[in-house]
């Protein structure tokens, strides 16, 4: 049992015990080794269940909105990613600090599950994806944190190679490889429903009135869900990278995000979502001297 | 001063402004890129002369130079002597209310006057030069070397001579060249500056 | 002439190709920027179609897509100038979502003179006149857009 | 048995798709599942697609009708379907069983459903024996034989270098008749099945659940559940569907297309009320429609062991391990 | 089904001439949900509109399209149609098929079909519409003056005299605020006190009025009519009610301190009056410098007063006040010259600023009106002015003009040369503005019989040479440098906001430019009122402004104040936005995009699972929303929509066009 | 405390004093100087008003040589620094134009270091307390007229060093040291560069109003931190008087002699006995040069 994981069973009984929280969201091990699926442990004896390891890829921050209701504290564990999700979900409003006990875990990058598949337990496995582009594996916010920050990794990131040959590509180019992406969608919802941002009561996509999406899976419909999706959480995406991991086609979700959020930190200067409570979103204000070339 | 009648006729002379101003919008933008300073800008309030320890010497103040601009009258401003006495000291920008920077004006427009052979004032052009020939050779300047070198071909080879001696017995000025030891970096830039364009004199 | 004659006549002949396209204007300065055009007779190509909505600050970027998905050529969002918004600061967030907005559009491979916006204020008659034909050149140029398009 | 070296098995498949539009298992970088074949596309021979077959006889989108308002009535027209006949090759145990449970809904029961059955009707199944389960398997725990798929016209078997064919069905025979000339007869035995990672002991478990609709096991189970449809479209069995209608002024179409009862507004009804609110009454009618549901009308569990569901779920949701909670809760 | 009406128009020829309007109506028929479509040509004159009535009446019509002109010019004349024949105004739509149709295609066939088109869109919206009604909120009638400047006191007095009760919060002890400051006013050279003062009075005697002297706006929440104001009476240390203002105590008390009102140019003492003329005449202790409130020793104003109203325990003490409506009259500051190092970082004694100079020339003031340096007391010869100090300078100070400066230099130079006869004033200029009634005149005469002299240009940096500032600029005229010894310099310095500006217009809700000045609703047509119902401005806080300029916006403010508060109730427009509250996850990022503060969050409760849940959800206020939509885009989940122009009628609208 | 140091052309010719008593303070200031090797000329405003590459590209020679030690540069001399902070301001900006100089000077130069003026590192990096404490002979009754010229404190932006209008390090470092700086209106008028050499009747009128203002501000003698500005004011004294019919006689010293001075160092290791208006008498008179005991180097 890895160092890290105890530490993590000691705060956990701690708090459940000392009766400072009834609830700790953490990960588990499942029946497959490359798996650490989510786990909510209300009960001391649980607490042995907890595990940290290279695989728990899950934001359980989006776990906090089904549990707004919930009495008593809940301690929640968050990776540099998962706490800006908790600060994107303080500042929407969506939960409230005070019920929180926010235990950091500084993430040193996670491993690619997906690479994992038919492999012994132990083999080498690649990295994550998603942690290659990370610029903040250390938790931003929390009441505790476990271990010693790690540092930052500045290698360019594969995504940021997909942007850059997006960008060469002519508008048809490019259009004719978002059409083999988008056509692929299953519509599944799963990008959105893991999206710390995608946190409205009722999405617009299931709206029937009006109806801004129509329910046939083609591309034209999948075209506008993609990109009002990329509207939606522009600006307020913590590049986590959850959508394009959890997606059974592999769309690569994150060329999108992570281009408008390059887009926006262009035009209107850095404002990486979820890191400082009080900045507003970038399209939640305006600055007088905003660029306009196109107008 | 005026020194004769022809110069009170040219000096008096009225200016057609028509030609001028159809150019005053190129010469506007390309001062922009080139300088990176917007003539457009400056509203002749005169804080630049008002400031510039030169001003009392030059044939139009640092304002009078960009008011030639703004007009498109360019010629007359390269044919300046205004340009060469700048001591590019940057009172003038430092303190422009408008963000002006007539410094860099008259930079650029030396640079241009240069290219264009309408050099007013040779010697302060020719020292420059004779600078930048000695880094090239010896990677540092030497500056007994230099101004002698500028006396002579200034003709006025006795200037400043009162002053030599008693620098060379403070041991102020070295009478051997400096150099340093591989000075092919140095005469690489200067290479490099010439093949990308540029003059590197 | 029925619409789907209309329609199946245009079909028909690719070269009688004509682009429809949308103008999103605000009420207060594009909208009535288009009535002085009509006060002063100032002709333009008869392609674009007018929504009036209360400000620029009200085009949800949704509608644009919508838009395209149901098969128009083009798309102009106009609006007031800066400083100039009847609600004082609508336009401000117009421009910053339709920055973004664009360039996300040419992100996907859309080309950036299908979408654009305008600031066109309530006595610039002319100016509507010159940029809704300049927008009509520029989409004849492209052809029928297929991008985004609901082929159903 | 006839075999085929498998090298020469895209000359089979070329020949075929003279005759019939050949599906084949692909996968790449980007697709994983089911595509008509072409010369030039490698077929992929180990382990299971992505995304399950289901969608050959009950596409994601499918359109019914269309219609026109003419005044006060309406006309109505079917699209007419032109349906080939159709081969799918190297489909599994587990994905034959699905498309037993498909053909129980659409074809049993006193209703056919058209579009189902015209497509069902001109294919032909060719199965292909499973030697290498994957980690998220468990067929054998649902009673499957992972090297002979029942319903199947004919079982591949994998024999190495070559690929082994036996007809079980008279239009098996015929088919592989048809193309006799590109097989060689040679004495074979099929490679054994390797071990299952995976467990699941189903025994019980239906008649267990019917007692258990109230039980908390549902809050916890349901806990962790996002509420996206990546587990009911990756689902070989997985059957809800809605109807939706694209229509433009006067005239449109209507059409079906697969809906999840993981989305919170599948039961939502015109009035705003919904009786599944929360994903707790969701996730417990997903694994009861599964385990107990389905068993109860049709006698058989709809799923089929494939482990398609727990390699996608984004968080982790593990049939197996739900079952296990299942057996070992208190009612 | 609903049953639409369609009326297209042919505007006599105006339209008739390149649109086919038959064909447009017999087209229109067959859009679904038409029931009735027909032409006209004059929609609008009576028999149209009787055309319509009739056809509402025979075809049992719910909703109808007007296709004809803009609706800029007759959407009210068929909102009235509707309602005379029994329907609800909003349930009609126009679509423009003149200004923009006819009169811009010469092309029939084009103009036809753009024109059906037109239409189309019409009645796909119009059959998304739904009824909308106005609605009514009372009216407080009582009004709040922030700032007892001159603006301030106009604005109040003009209100009070209109019958309604006002207060004026003022954050000084007295109001009077910068004139009471000035010594002479331009171009009439009447003493500021002389017309000043007796407002003064007339302020505090006016029945209506209250003066609430050394206070602050603490919060402001409400809309119009309706605001509630929370008010900080900033504890005095004396009790106004046993003051009678007779000065002992301020005579008696020993610590003296500089004076803001003469901006350090003279002393006053820990307890004390900003000036002689104060209104009210109470003073008030200053804890910083009170010694007292140091050292706990001291009282002698305590023991001194004959009445007993110096009270040490006071507290600061909050009111809260109902108003309808708000002046904000909060004037200005002075831009702070001390950034100019060229000009001496503000350390030469003798450089002073304009307002210093009114103190230096005031016979009250503390040279009791003799022109005396700084430095050393010695009556200056020769004065320097340099006008734009701070203004029209973006490198170091403020792009704006500040529109005051060149008329009081004019009367500076004017008054030193009336003072001090054998005196020199010099006047740096850039421009001399005189864009007043009399003020052109005014700036010659000091030129012509003061003989003023003007240099034109800016001032490059001013040396201190012995007792002399030596000034060195350049005359633009002459191309030449120049140079003064001068024994004082003025320099005109900007007029800025105040520096609290911000914070004032958040707590009250209303926007400001990038200098901090008040931003009207519209520079042209509505430069008194701001963009929040029921706050109207007044005077320098919306940007500079001299003495003539405040007191009528004062006097417009206080119109519209007047105007508002004489009715009992406002019609509020239906189109505004509308939450719901069954989708509203309450994220709030509405609130931060609405430019009129409508928005807030409420805390609804409902029954979920059996259980009584609380959760917030957006509210929209109608008295404060103008219906411009930003915050509908802002709603990812749609939970806010526009009445009138919903995502749904847009939608439809798109969706008809693009068939 | 590790630095490079780049003495420039001036430093090792017209302004060796300047060098002497730079490298004398700096042992008992415990700074370690580390002259760049192999350095070159920085081009000055030659390089400068002729072409604006080359301008750049000359000092990030050197500075490239810095940086690959992995030092923060001080320079002595106010023209050097005016254009090295030119240089290190335009790689900063533009990646272009960084990849342009790399490409000339063959050389990788990120501007990973800073450049400081010399006053700068005295003030900010020794810091004030350290050389009062080091003072055991202060030049009390000194009042000297501090000047700063130009290239020191213009333009802002790219120097981001003292104040533009009215800079105090230089009057500070006196205060330090126990003279008098005096307060007047010239610390930053230029003293005329060339000019004084190249077109003597501008540069001596120039120079003339420097000179002025400093007798009329009551100082004993110039203070400066550019051997330009030195060389100038220095040399030129005798001439300009003579023109005006006046007798100036304002000694013009490095800061660091006075410094070295302060700190008990003998006056001929400060180079002091190179200047042309008589310095060593003038100190001699002010009693500054009887010999000092418990000179202390700082560790």
């Amino acid at each position: 049992m890895n160092q890290h994981t105890v530490k993590m069973r000691e705060l956990a009984r701690e708090l459940l015990s000392s009766g400072q929280v009834s609830l700790v969201l953490g990960w588990e091990k499942g029946n497959l080794w490359y798996k650490s699926p989510p786990v909510f442990i209300s009960r001391v004896e649980d607490v042995e269940k907890l595990i940290f390891d290279e695989f728990c890829h899950n934001n359980l921050a989006k776990y906090l909105m089904d549990l707004v209701h919930h009495s008593g504290k809940i301690a929640v564990f968050v990776k540099g990613c998962d706490s800006r999700a908790i600060n994107r979900l303080l500042q929407d409003n969506q939960i409230k600090r005070e019920k929180l006990y926010i235990i950091g875990v500084p993430c040193p990058g996670l491993k690619d599950p997906d690479d994992a598949v038919g492999k012994k337990q132990g083999a080498e496995v690649k990295n994550s994806a998603k942690c290659a582009t990370c610029s903040y594996p250390n938790p931003v916010v929390y009441d505790a944190l476990l271990w010693e920050t790690v540092p930052v990794n500045t290698t360019k990131a594969p995504v940021e190679e997909l942007i850059a040959k997006l960008d060469s590509m002519t508008p048809d180019e490019r259009y004719a490889y978002w059409t083999e992406q988008f056509s692929r969608c299953i519509r599944c919802f799963a990008c959105r429903n893991v999206c710390p941002a995608c946190n409205c009561r009722e999405c617009c996509f299931d709206q029937a009135e009006p109806d801004w999406l129509g329910k046939a899976n083609n591309l034209s419909e999948n075209q506008f869900m993609q990109m009002t999706r990329a509207m939606h959480v522009a600006g307020r995406c913590i590049e986590c990278g959850e959508c394009e991991r959890v997606c059974p086609m592999n769309i690569p979700l994150m060329a999108i995000n992570k281009k408008v959020a390059r887009d926006i930190a262009e035009l209107f200067g850095e404002c990486a979502a979820g890191l400082d409570l009080e900045k507003r979103p970038p399209l939640g204000h305006f600055d007088l001297n905003d660029p306009e070339k196109f107008m | 001063m005026l020194k004769n009648l022809e110069e009170v006729r040219v000096f008096m002379e009225r200016i057609n402004l028509t030609p001028g101003l159809a150019q005053a919008k190129p010469i506007r933008d390309s001062l922009k890129e080139h300088c990176g300073t917007d003539v457009g800008r400056c509203y002749q309030c005169g804080k630049c002369t008002a400031g510039c320890p030169v001003a009392f010497a030059m044939d139009y103040t640092p304002r009078e130079i960009v008011r030639l601009l703004q007009l498109g009258l360019k010629e007359e401003a390269l044919k300046s002597k205004t340009i060469w006495l700048c001591a590019t000291c940057d009172t003038c920008s430092t303190r422009c209310p408008r963000e002006v920077e007539p410094a860099k004006l008259m930079e650029g427009l030396r640079q241009e006057a240069k290219a264009k052979g309408l050099v007013a004032d040779k010697r302060l052009d020719l020292f420059n030069d004779l600078f930048l020939q000695l880094v090239e050779k010896y990677g540092r300047v030497h500056e007994m070397g230099l101004i002698l070198k500028f006396n002579l071909l200034s003709a006025q080879p006795l200037k400043d001579a009162g002053h030599g001696p008693g620098m060379f017995l403070k041991g102020k000025i070295n009478p051997l060249p400096h150099t340093i030891k591989d000075n092919g970096e140095v005469k690489q830039i200067f290479a490099r500056v010439r093949a990308l364009g540029g003059e590197g004199k | 002439m029925s619409i789907e004659a209309v329609k199946a006549d245009k079909a028909a002949s690719q070269e009688n190709w004509e682009p429809k396209i949308l103008v999103f204007a605000c009420n207060w300065c594009t909208y009535a920027g288009a009535d002085l055009a009509g006060l002063s007779r100032l002709q333009y190509p008869p392609n674009v179609r007018i929504l009036r909505v209360p400000c620029s600050g009200r085009v949800n970027p949704q509608f644009v897509i919508r838009a395209f998905q149901k098969g128009i050529d083009g798309v102009l969002v106009a609006g007031c100038h800066p400083g100039d918004c009847h609600y004082a600061t609508g336009n401000y967030f117009t421009r910053r979502r339709y920055l973004v907005m664009q360039r996300l559009l040419e992100f996907m491979g859309m080309d950036p003179a299908r979408f654009q916006a305008r600031w066109i204020s309530g006595s610039e008659g002319p100016k509507f006149q010159q940029v809704v034909t300049q927008l009509t050149q520029d989409i004849k140029a492209l052809g029928p857009n297929r991008k985004l398009r609901d082929m159903e | 048995m006839k075999t085929i070296v498998k090298s020469r098995l895209a000359e089979l498949l070329q020949t075929m798709a003279q005759d019939f539009r050949v599906l084949v298992p692909v996968k790449s970088e980007t697709v994983s599942q089911f595509v008509p074949w072409q010369e030039g596309l490698t077929v992929n021979l180990e382990g299971n697609t992505v995304l399950p077959p289901k969608d050959i006889f009950f596409p994601q989108t499918e359109k019914m009708y269309k219609f026109k308002v003419k005044g006060s009535s309406v006309d109505i027209e079917e699209f007419a379907e032109d349906v080939q006949k159709q081969v799918i090759f190297g489909i599994r145990s587990c994905d034959m069983q699905s498309i037993d449970c498909l053909d129980k809904v659409f074809l049993t029961k006193g209703y056919e459903d058209t579009f189902y059955k015209t497509k069902r009707d001109k294919t032909l199944l060719v199965a292909l024996a499973c030697t290498k389960p994957q980690d998220t398997c468990f067929c054998e725990s649902l009673g499957l034989n992972p090297l002979e798929a029942s319903g199947a016209d004919i079982q591949v078997y994998d024999l190495g270098d070559a690929l082994g064919f036996v007809a079980k069905t008279p239009e098996g025979e015929e088919l592989l008749a048809k193309y006799a000339s590109l097989f060689t007869e040679v004495n074979a035995v099929p490679q054994k099945v390797e071990g299952f990672n995976l467990k699941a002991e189903v025994a019980g478990i239906p008649e267990k659940l019917a007692k258990m609709f109230d039980h908390p096991i549902w809050d916890e189970v349901s806990q962790k559940c996002l509420g996206c449809g990546a587990c009911a479209y990756l689902c070989p069995t997985c059957h809800c569907f809605d109807i939706s209608g694209n229509v433009k002024a006067d005239q449109g179409y209507k059409f079906r297309c697969w809906d999840c009862c993981m989305f919170s507004e599948y039961t939502r009804m015109a009035g705003g009320h919904n009786p599944r609110p929360s994903k707790k009454e969701r996730v417990r009618n997903r694994f009861m429609h599964k385990l107990y549901y389905f068993q109860e009308r049709y006698g058989q569990l709809l799923c089929t062991g494939c482990g398609r569901c727990i390699a996608k779920c984004p968080v982790g949701m593990d049939i197996t391990a739900i079952i296990e909670k299942i057996k070992e809760a208190e009612v | 089904m609903k049953r639409v009406g369609v009326f297209i128009c042919h505007c006599g020829t105006n339209i008739a001439h390149t649109v086919d309007c038959e064909k447009v109506a017999k087209t229109a028929a067959e859009f679904p949900h038409v029931v009735f479509s027909t032409d006209y040509k004059y929609m609008c004159s009576e028999p149209g509109q009787m055309v319509i009535k009739n056809a509402i009446k025979e075809h049992k019509l719910d909703r109808i399209v007007v296709a004809s002109c803009s609706p800029r010019m007759h959407e009210p004349t068929f909102r009235k149609c509707m309602e005379s024949a029994g329907l609800n105004p909003y349930l009609m739509e126009m679509a423009n098929i003149r200004e923009h149709c006819s009169w811009v295609h010469p092309d029939k066939e084009k103009g036809t079909e753009k024109a059906i088109d037109l239409v189309k869109m019409a009645v796909a919206k119009v059959v998304k519409n739904t009824p909308l009604t106005r609605s009514s909120i009372p009216i407080h009638k009582r009004a709040l003056v922030i700032g007892g400047g001159i603006a301030g006191i106009q604005a109040a007095l003009d209100i009070a005299d209109a019958g309604y009760v006002v207060d004026i919060v003022e954050k000084e002890p007295s109001i009077g605020g910068r004139m009471a400051q000035v010594d002479k006013t331009f171009p009439t050279l009447d003493c500021s006190a002389c017309i000043l003062t007796p407002k003064m009075v007339d302020a505090a005697q006016h029945p209506n009025i209250n003066l609430v002297t050394y206070s602050e706006i603490e919060k402001v929440e409400g809309y119009v009519g309706n605001f509630e104001v929370t008010i900080r009476h900033k504890a005095r240390s004396v009790d106004v009610s046993k003051c009678t203002g007779c000065g002992t105590c301020w005579e008696k008390c020993p610590t003296k301190v500089a004076s803001e009102f003469e901006l350090g140019l003279g002393t006053r003492k820990a307890i004390y009056t900003p000036f002689p003329q104060a209104v009210p005449n109470k003073p008030v202790i200053d804890r910083d410098n009170c010694r007292y409130f140091k050292t706990g020793k001291c009282m002698v104003c305590q023991k001194l007063c004959p009445t007993g109203a110096v009270d040490y325990t006071q507290e600061d003490q909050l009111e809260t006040i109902r108003y309808g409506a708000i002046v904000v009259a909060t004037g200005f500051d002075l831009f702070d010259h001390s950034v100019y190092g060229e000009y001496g970082y503000g350390k030469y004694p003798d450089v002073i600023t304009g307002l210093q100079f009114e103190r230096l020339i005031n016979a009250s003031g503390p040279t009791a009106g003799k022109i005396k340096r700084p430095s050393d007391h010695k009556e200056p010869k020769t004065i320097v002015f340099i006008k734009c100090v701070g203004s029209r300078d973006e490198a170091k100070g403020k792009p704006y003009c500040s529109k005051t400066c060149c008329m009081y230099t004019a009367k500076h130079a004017t008054l030193v040369k009336e003072k001090i006869k054998d005196s020199q004033a010099i006047v740096f200029y850039m421009d001399v503005r005189t864009p007043g009634k009399n003020y052109e005149e005014f700036y010659q005469r000091a030129v012509d019989e003061y003989g003023v002299q003007y240099v034109r240009g800016r001032v490059s940096k001013i040396y201190q040479k012995g007792d002399k500032l030596i000034v060195k600029g350049e005359d633009t005229l002459l191309g030449k440098q120049v140079e003064v010894e001068a024994d004082m310099v003025v320099l005109a310095t900007a007029m800025v906001a105040r520096s609290d500006a911000g914070d004032l217009a958040r707590k009250v809700g209303f926007s400001y430019d990038q200098h901090d000045f008040f931003t009207e609703a519209h520079p042209k047509l509505r430069p008194v009122e701001t963009h929040t119902a029921g706050v109207y401005l007044a005077g320098a806080c919306q940007g500079p402004k001299d003495i003539p300029d405040s007191v009528s916006q004062a006097s417009a403010a206080a119109a519209k104040v007047c105007g508002l508060l004489s009715k009992n109730e406002m019609a509020t427009e239906p189109i505004i936005s509308a939450v719901n509250e069954s989708i509203c996850s309450g994220c709030g990022l509405c609130i931060s995009i609405c430019p009129y503060k409508a928005i807030d969050l409420k805390t609804i409760t409902e029954r979920v699972h059996g259980k009584m849940l609380e959760r917030q959800v957006a509210a929209v206020n109608s008295g404060l929303c103008q219906g411009c939509g930003a915050c509908t885009v802002a709603c990812r989940s749609s939970a806010l929509n526009l009445r009138g122009f919903t995502n749904e009628q847009i939608l439809a609208e798109v969706d008809a066009l693009c068939l | 405390m590790k630095l490079a140091y780049y003495p420039g052309c001036s430093l090792s010719t017209t302004g060796i004093e300047y060098n002497m008593s730079t490298l004398a303070v700096a042992r008992t200031l415990g700074l370690d100087l580390w002259e760049i090797p192999e350095w070159n000329c920085c081009g000055a405003s030659s390089a400068h008003l002729t072409n604006h590459l080359l301008a750049l590209a000359l000092p990030a020679r050197n500075l490239a040589i810095a940086e690959e030690a992995g030092l923060d540069v001080a320079v002595p001399c106010a023209a050097c620094f005016a254009r090295f902070k030119a240089t290190e301001a335009a790689v900063k900006d533009s990646a272009e134009t960084r990849a342009t100089i790399e490409e000339v000077i063959g050389r990788k130069y990120e501007a990973k270091y800073t450049v400081k003026s010399l006053l700068d590192v005295f003030v900010n990096t020794v810091g004030l307390s350290q050389i009062k404490t080091l003072v055991n002979r202060p030049l009390e009754g000194l009042k000297v007229a501090p000047y700063y010229g130009c290239l020191l404190v213009r333009p802002h932006k790219i120097t981001q060093f003292d104040d533009p209008e009215d800079p105090v390090t230089i009057d500070q470092i006196m205060s330090a040291i126990g003279a008098e700086p005096v307060y007047w209106g010239y610390k930053t008028e230029c003293c005329g560069a060339a000019h004084p050499t190249v077109v003597p009747e501008v540069g001596l009128k120039m120079l003339k109003s420097i000179y002025q203002g400093a007798r009329d501000a009551g100082a004993d003698c110039i203070v400066t931190a550019c051997p330009l500005c030195l060389t100038n004011l220095d040399m030129r004294q005798k001439e300009v008087g003579e023109q005006n019919n006046t007798q100036y006689n304002l000694p013009v010293f490095y800061f660091t002699e006075l410094v070295g001075l302060a700190l008990g160092h003998d006056p001929h290791t400060l180079g002091i006995d190179k200047h042309f208006v008589d310095a060593l008498a003038f100190l001699k008179n002010k009693g500054f040069l009887n010999p000092v005991q418990n000179r202390r180097d700082s560790e």
